[in-house]
């Protein structure tokens, strides 16, 4: 029964609460509960599924519980900072995967997804060394992570310097020396929409250089369309986590390489930092009460071992 | 009528109207005088009510002109309409089925009290005007919960409740008896000595007869002749209507019953759950069954062909017994229903004529259960146009556009195709012209012959008597009495109609 | 006093007897809830579970007037998204005075109304077309000029914020928060509208039969499409009221699914989708189910977050069954007593 | 030939009429968007709407025949996403045999919708409440046996997937679809069905008037249990080539919406919620028309991404309110002449 999870049946509760729903988010609740087996504490994972207002009925309803303490993964923190305090005063609160840095939460665990992006950019510039055309698919442009990516990708592609404050509106033909981006094409999550548009680049630009997918599920299905117009290979792909499809795409060479999270170890870490602030221990944050956890490129020399890695944790 | 020239209340000038392939009034002319009573008669389709849709606001003419008092007048929609003093009980139920009887009567004129809705008054007054049409019903029932009869006399309530001055009645006693009928003829009568005019539109002629201080006739949308007070008799209405002598209206021959075709045992009916009905019926046979308005016999036929639970009692077809859950049931035992509300059971409105003839009979004419027969449906239809004189284009018109009697030969069109062993009528000849009545008539002499047991329920004792071998009589819901045609008369039926069992 | 309410929640006994179904479901999810975790009867909780049913609310009382002219409105979710959306962004991005903003707010989403009604009763276009086009257009628009930003007031307007965030303080620790006033306030209005003035009583009879509305000289065109303007304003109203309660709104999602919510709500409280029938206490009741719904899940089934939907549905499912269910039981039991 | 088709699209002249509006504005779309870019008229992009056309018409299809009898599916997206994630979830992940998954993939939609059939016609529940929860129940189960899981095939059941994925040549670089010639077979047998059989007009009487249908004899409580059977059906079949195609499914969004993409296909191809009309060859036409659009935005609008919804909105807004005008003005000018 659920009551048991009261914050007054004695052990300590955490909550881990993501921005949506998603497998990535899958990987960081095995973290989750790995974490919460090793420290002996419960932990839960709520995975809002329609957006920010379920994530704050969600919120409040973890405080009227009375959990010790809070991971949240803010769907927009600037409007979000005033109720964030709010938790912040009932409960231990941190963030992960996307911080609220005018928050007085404790620690915000996470990586740079502009970094990311450019270590995405990277790759399309191994995949295509001459240069080429290169269409961009995300699921969604209003998420700050997907923003930031695809920024980190067209800074990368446009050898512009480092600075992820910039944003390149989408829609507009983006023209490099080398590089040109055609475009930004979301499917608000619709996996027939996403397929689509990856066969109606095909249609509109049939000899396109490559294809980015920065959403989990883009990659599989780009590889899909491209299988059933018989193109692959011959269309670069260049993923962002880690689905299997992608991995295998590696490892079939469809696929140049794809830029990997850690969202199992946000999942640990977060449990093992809110049951550090609880027991008053170090949390190995900076002074700004960041804790990174990179991403990092996987690629064919890397990939199996990665998978193997993966499955692992898993529990497959 | 009083001794000074009358003078033209209401008048209409060559009025003129089109549907797609119709043409339904041509030249149309009408007069009113204060405080008479014109009877307007013709032949199903022949554009009454299309005219009297047109002064009342519902449809606007293409041409003509209507004067009020000498004035030409605009009428461009109900509301005016209202506002001239015009009211118009349709022919078709026309009710919020889900507000009380209050609420229906005095629905767009509500009486209001520091703008709230008055309930108290339109209770008070509801019970008035119910009073006044000798309906004995609480203000503040639902108004779907009463039966067709009954519905039909809160229209009238209703209309009474406007003050009009021209009040135009289609048909008003189409679902109800002799008594029902004849309150409304007392509020008539009393209506017309304060000085307000009624169009009485009917297809019983004995009621122009009763009512009218004159007549008119429409045939194929035009004008066919006026009949003064002292011609009003049957033979030059109809002459007038039809073109021609209508003669010999109930041929009957007397059958000699065969064998038991329907035989009711004990049957209850969730109305009167109390009391037990048991009679016979023979094939070929033609029953009759009269009763006032709410005395079950609606309930009883529903019963009987499944459409309402059977609380207890048996049935027997042809000797064989039957227990019906449901219509389809009851047609497999080879019963049919032509139900009394054509309009929520008879029809599928949105359907062609063909369409709804053939309905009833598609799985029996289908060559395999499963294709239909679209010829034979076809065949059916181009019969059953010309045995009953349809009036329609053709048979792809949507029925919704037919006239009112039109539509209800297509009701008994469709379940004469089926040729039953038992044909349950219920006020089968609604709202059709004589003309029509009589083929009805012959239509069912015919089927008696071929040894169909018929059971017609009637409001309209004329037919009753006219058509009947035996007729049964029912008041609150049980059978006060069986009377062989050479007993039958009007004050044997409706006392036993009445519940004084003991005077027949 | 039992009169008055009866007259408030509709003059067919019928409404009573449909209300009283869901209201025990109501409460035996209530109880259930609070037994298994006594938390769930705090003030805090039963605040915000008080603000949310609040804020659905008014979506459910708009759309069930719509509703009860045998219409739909599939666009609400939108305009919620519309003006949730284009308040903040218009006061903060764009900089506009901030009542100019909420005349707009409440104006626009009006008008809005008024074309649908125009559309569907002088063109006679399908309800479903005409409002699932502008479930379309007004997120589309919407998305469009903010250039898909999050809006929000960021740490502005603090005191605006109040007529969503606000509350009345009952005694210590529990108030009243302030957006149940304003439901309150309309539930009233709306409750008197269609029960006690001539207009409420056209619109049903309009719903039950437009064509006998007709015939008795009803302008049934001018109170079809009222019912759109009150739905679409009372839409606008509500994504206010969202926006300054979350205090962000996201142009792609922000509204989405609310109009399925509200009609849920509104059938579940008894409305017909055929017309002609509905209470505005059941729509409440109906609104307050799905909240409580989604809130024992949190509170109480933590672990089986993912099957949140499943056990909604099924409760929901669970619970119009049985009503049916006993509602013939009760009906037998009469008949029965009546041969008697 | 011209008799043939007009039995199949429906023997009411009004439905061709219906029908002539919303391919006039597909042929607009069309002929417009190749304009602005040839390579829409392109093999692999005529290929590729054929395909989508085809996946989307099978839904529409299920449910034109619910909303002919003037009844709703809401849960036709969550029974796409049961079938689209159960297969390769119990294939791929729980290693079952690849026919006993496909048996059930076919069956247990089957049994959905006698379910809902059941609930609707015997216990007389709304259908929107029935399926509201069957569209809350059949996610949430799919959520909760997968755990969240994206489900695929990887690199296995090629040839399964060839139903989906694969085409018959026709000449050198186009070729049908296979999921076309599905929906061809399926469009035909359920035409015929409609318009040829008895059971067809039975189920366009009782859309019409239920009461009337009953009173002639016809079981309409087993129609209509039927039409939910075989919508259910077809969204069962929809989700399997979904998933075969597209070769994953998510559980929280797989399908999310389609049921909206159907009832909407249906309606524009010319099917009254009010139940008793409708013709397959609309619902085609619609369904294209809705694919096209997308297409269209990608196509040729590139920059317009975000208003996508707004730029589709507007069109079928507009297209519809052309068509009534334009069908006003004939009637008008017919009135005139025949005044002469
Ligand atoms: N809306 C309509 N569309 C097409 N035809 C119509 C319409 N209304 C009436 N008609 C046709 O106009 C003619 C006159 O109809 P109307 O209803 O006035 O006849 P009526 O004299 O009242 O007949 P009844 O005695 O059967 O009621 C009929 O042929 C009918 O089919
Ligand atoms: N739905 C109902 N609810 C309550 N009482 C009903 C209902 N339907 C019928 N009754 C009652 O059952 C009785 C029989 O009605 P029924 O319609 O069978 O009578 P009828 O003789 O055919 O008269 P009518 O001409 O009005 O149809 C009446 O007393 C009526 O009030
Ligand atoms: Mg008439
Ligand atoms: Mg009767």
């Amino acid at each position: 029964g659920g009551g048991n999870n009261s914050a007054d049946g004695g052990k300590a509760s955490y909550a881990f609460v993501t921005n949506g729903v998603d497998p990535f988010w899958t990987l960081a609740e095995s973290g989750v509960k790995a974490a919460a087996a090793d420290l002996q504490v419960k932990a839960d994972v709520l995975m809002p599924a329609a957006g920010a207002v379920e994530q704050k009925s969600m919120l409040e309803d973890l405080m009227t519980r009375g959990t010790t303490g809070i991971a949240v993964s803010p769907i927009d923190a600037a409007n979000q900072t005033d109720f964030l305090n709010q938790v912040a005063e009932q409960t231990i609160l941190i963030t992960q995967d996307s911080d609220a840095p005018d928050s007085s939460r404790r620690v915000y665990i996470g990586m740079d997804n502009y970094d990311a992006g450019r270590e995405c950019g990277a790759l399309v510039k191994e995949a295509l060394p001459e240069g080429g055309t290169v269409m961009i698919l995300v699921g969604r442009m209003e998420q700050d992570n997907a923003r930031r990516r695809r920024q980190g990708v067209i800074d990368e592609l446009m050898d512009r310097s480092h600075d992820n404050t910039r944003f390149d509106p989408p829609g507009a033909v983006i023209k490099g020396e080398k590089y040109t981006i055609l475009g930004t094409l979301t499917d608000q999550f619709d996996r027939a929409k996403a397929k689509a548009n990856a066969e109606d680049t095909l249609a509109r630009n049939p000899d396109i250089g490559a294809m980015v997918g920065l959403f989990a599920y883009n990659p599989p299905l780009i590889l899909e369309a491209l299988e059933q117009a018989g193109k692959l290979k011959e269309v670069k792909v260049i993923g962002f986590d880690e689905a299997e499809r992608t991995l295998q795409g590696i490892i079939d060479g469809d696929v140049q390489g794809t830029v990997v999270q850690n969202p199992y170890m946000y999942g640990y870490k977060s449990i093992e930092v809110l049951n550090a602030l609880h027991n008053g221990t170090d949390t190995g944050a900076d002074a700004d009460g960041f804790i990174n956890i990179s991403a990092r490129q996987i690629k064919k020399d890397n990939v199996e071992e990665f998978w193997a890695d993966l499955k692992k944790k898993l529990g497959k | 009528m009083s001794s000074d020239s009358p003078k033209t209340l209401l008048e209409v000038r060559g009025i003129g109207k089109s549907f797609p392939g119709v043409r339904a009034l041509n030249g149309v002319n009408l007069h009113l005088v204060g405080g008479e009573v014109l009877a307007l008669l013709g032949e199903n389709g022949a554009g009454k009510s299309t005219l009297m849709k047109i002064l009342a606001g519902v449809q606007p003419a293409d041409e003509g002109q209507i004067l009020m008092d000498g004035e030409v007048i605009e009428i461009g929609g109900v509301q005016d309409a209202l506002d001239y003093g015009i009211a118009l009980i349709h022919q078709e139920l026309n009710m919020a089925t889900n507000l009380s009887v209050g609420a229906n009567i005095f629905l767009g004129r509500e009486p209001t009290k520091r703008g709230l809705i008055d309930e108290a008054t339109i209770y008070k007054n509801s019970k008035g005007f119910l009073k006044m049409v000798g309906l004995n019903v609480d203000p503040n029932t639902i108004v779907g919960d009463l039966t067709i009869g009954r519905q039909q006399l809160v229209e009238i309530a209703k209309a009474l409740s406007v003050d009009a001055r021209v009040l135009i009645m289609d048909e008003p006693t189409s679902s109800l008896s002799q008594k029902e009928a004849e309150t409304l003829f007392t509020v008539i009568k009393d209506l017309r000595k304060r000085g307000v005019s009624v169009i009485y539109i009917s297809h019983r002629l004995g009621e122009a007869k009763e009512l009218a201080d004159r007549v008119s006739v429409l045939r194929d949308g035009e004008n066919a002749g006026d009949l003064p007070r002292a011609d009003i008799n049957h033979d030059k209405m109809v002459k007038l209507m039809v073109g021609r002598d209508i003669s010999q209206f109930y041929a009957r021959t007397i059958h000699k019953p065969g064998e038991v075709a329907l035989e009711v045992k004990n049957l209850r009916t969730p109305a009167h759950p109390t009391h037990e009905l048991s009679f016979k019926l023979h094939a070929g046979e033609i029953v009759g069954m009269a009763g006032l308005v709410g005395a079950g016999r609606t309930e009883l036929l529903a019963t009987l062909f499944g459409v309402t639970p059977n609380l207890g009692g048996k049935v027997w077809i042809a000797g064989t017994s039957i227990d019906a859950q449901s219509p389809q049931e009851a047609i497999n035992a080879g019963i049919a229903l032509v139900p009394e509300d054509r309009k929520q059971q008879g029809l599928i409105l949105d359907m062609t004529v063909r369409e709804n003839m053939g309905l009833a009979s598609l799985k029996r004419e289908s060559p395999n259960g499963i294709f239909m027969n679209e010829a034979r449906e076809a065949e059916i239809t181009a019969l059953m146009i010309k045995q009953m004189r349809v009036k329609t284009p053709n048979d792809r018109q949507v029925i919704r556009y037919l006239s009112g009697g039109n539509q209800q030969k297509v009701v008994i069109g469709k379940w004469l195709a089926m040729e039953p062993k038992v044909l349950l009528l219920d006020e089968p000849t609604r709202g059709i012209d004589v003309g029509a009545k009589q083929e009805i008539y012959g239509l069912m002499e015919d089927l008696a012959k071929r040894g169909v047991a018929i059971l017609f329920v009637s409001s309209e004792l004329e037919e009753v008597m006219g058509m009947s071998d035996r007729t049964l009589v029912m008041h609150e819901g049980r059978i006060t009495g069986e009377l062989p045609r050479d007993q039958l008369s009007e004050e044997a039926i409706m006392q036993l109609a009445t519940g004084n069992t003991e005077a027949a | 006093m039992k009169q008055f309410i009866s007259k408030f929640i509709g003059s067919q006994s019928e409404g009573a007897k449909r209300i009283l179904g869901i209201f025990v479901l109501l409460m035996v999810v209530y109880i259930v809830t609070a037994i298994i975790n006594p938390n769930f009867v705090g003030a805090y909780n039963q605040e915000n579970l008080i603000r949310r049913t609040s804020l659905f609310g008014i979506l459910g009382i708009g759309v069930a007037l719509v509703i009860i002219t045998g219409g739909i409105d599939l666009s609400l979710g939108s305009v919620v998204c519309l003006v949730g959306v284009g308040v903040p962004w218009l006061i903060t991005d764009q900089g506009w005075a901030p009542w100019i903003v909420l005349i707009m707010a409440i104006v626009l989403p009006m008008l809005i109304g008024l074309s649908h009604g125009l559309l569907i009763t002088k063109l006679r276009l399908q309800p479903f077309i005409v409002t699932l086009c502008g479930l379309l257009i007004y997120r589309g628009v919407t998305r469009g000029f903010t250039g898909d930003q999050t809006a929000g007031f960021g740490n502005e307007l603090k005191g605006l914020r109040w007529i969503a965030t606000g509350e009345i303080p009952l005694f210590p620790g529990f108030g009243i928060p302030f957006p149940a006033i304003i439901l309150i306030v309309i539930a009233v209005a709306v409750g008197i509208f269609l029960n006690r003035t001539i207009y409420g009583r056209y619109l049903l009879a309009l719903g039950n039969n437009e064509e006998a509305a007709k015939f008795s000289g009803i302008n049934t065109d001018r109170m079809i499409t009222l019912a759109y303007v009150i739905c679409s304003g009372l839409a606008g109203l509500a994504g206010l009221l969202f926006v300054l309660d979350l205090n962000l709104a996201q142009p792609v999602d922000f509204g989405n699914f609310y109009e399925l919510y509200a009609i849920a709500a509104a059938v579940l409280g008894g409305c017909s989708l055929r017309g002609g029938s509905g209470t505005i206490l059941g729509v409440i009741i109906g609104t307050a189910l799905l909240r409580v719904l989604r809130n024992m899940m949190n509170m109480a089934f933590l672990g089986f977050q993912r099957a949140e939907f499943a056990v909604i549905g099924a409760v929901i499912l669970g619970g119009v069954i049985v009503d049916e269910l006993a509602k013939r039981a009760v009906a037998k039991k009469r008949a029965a007593q009546k041969q008697k």
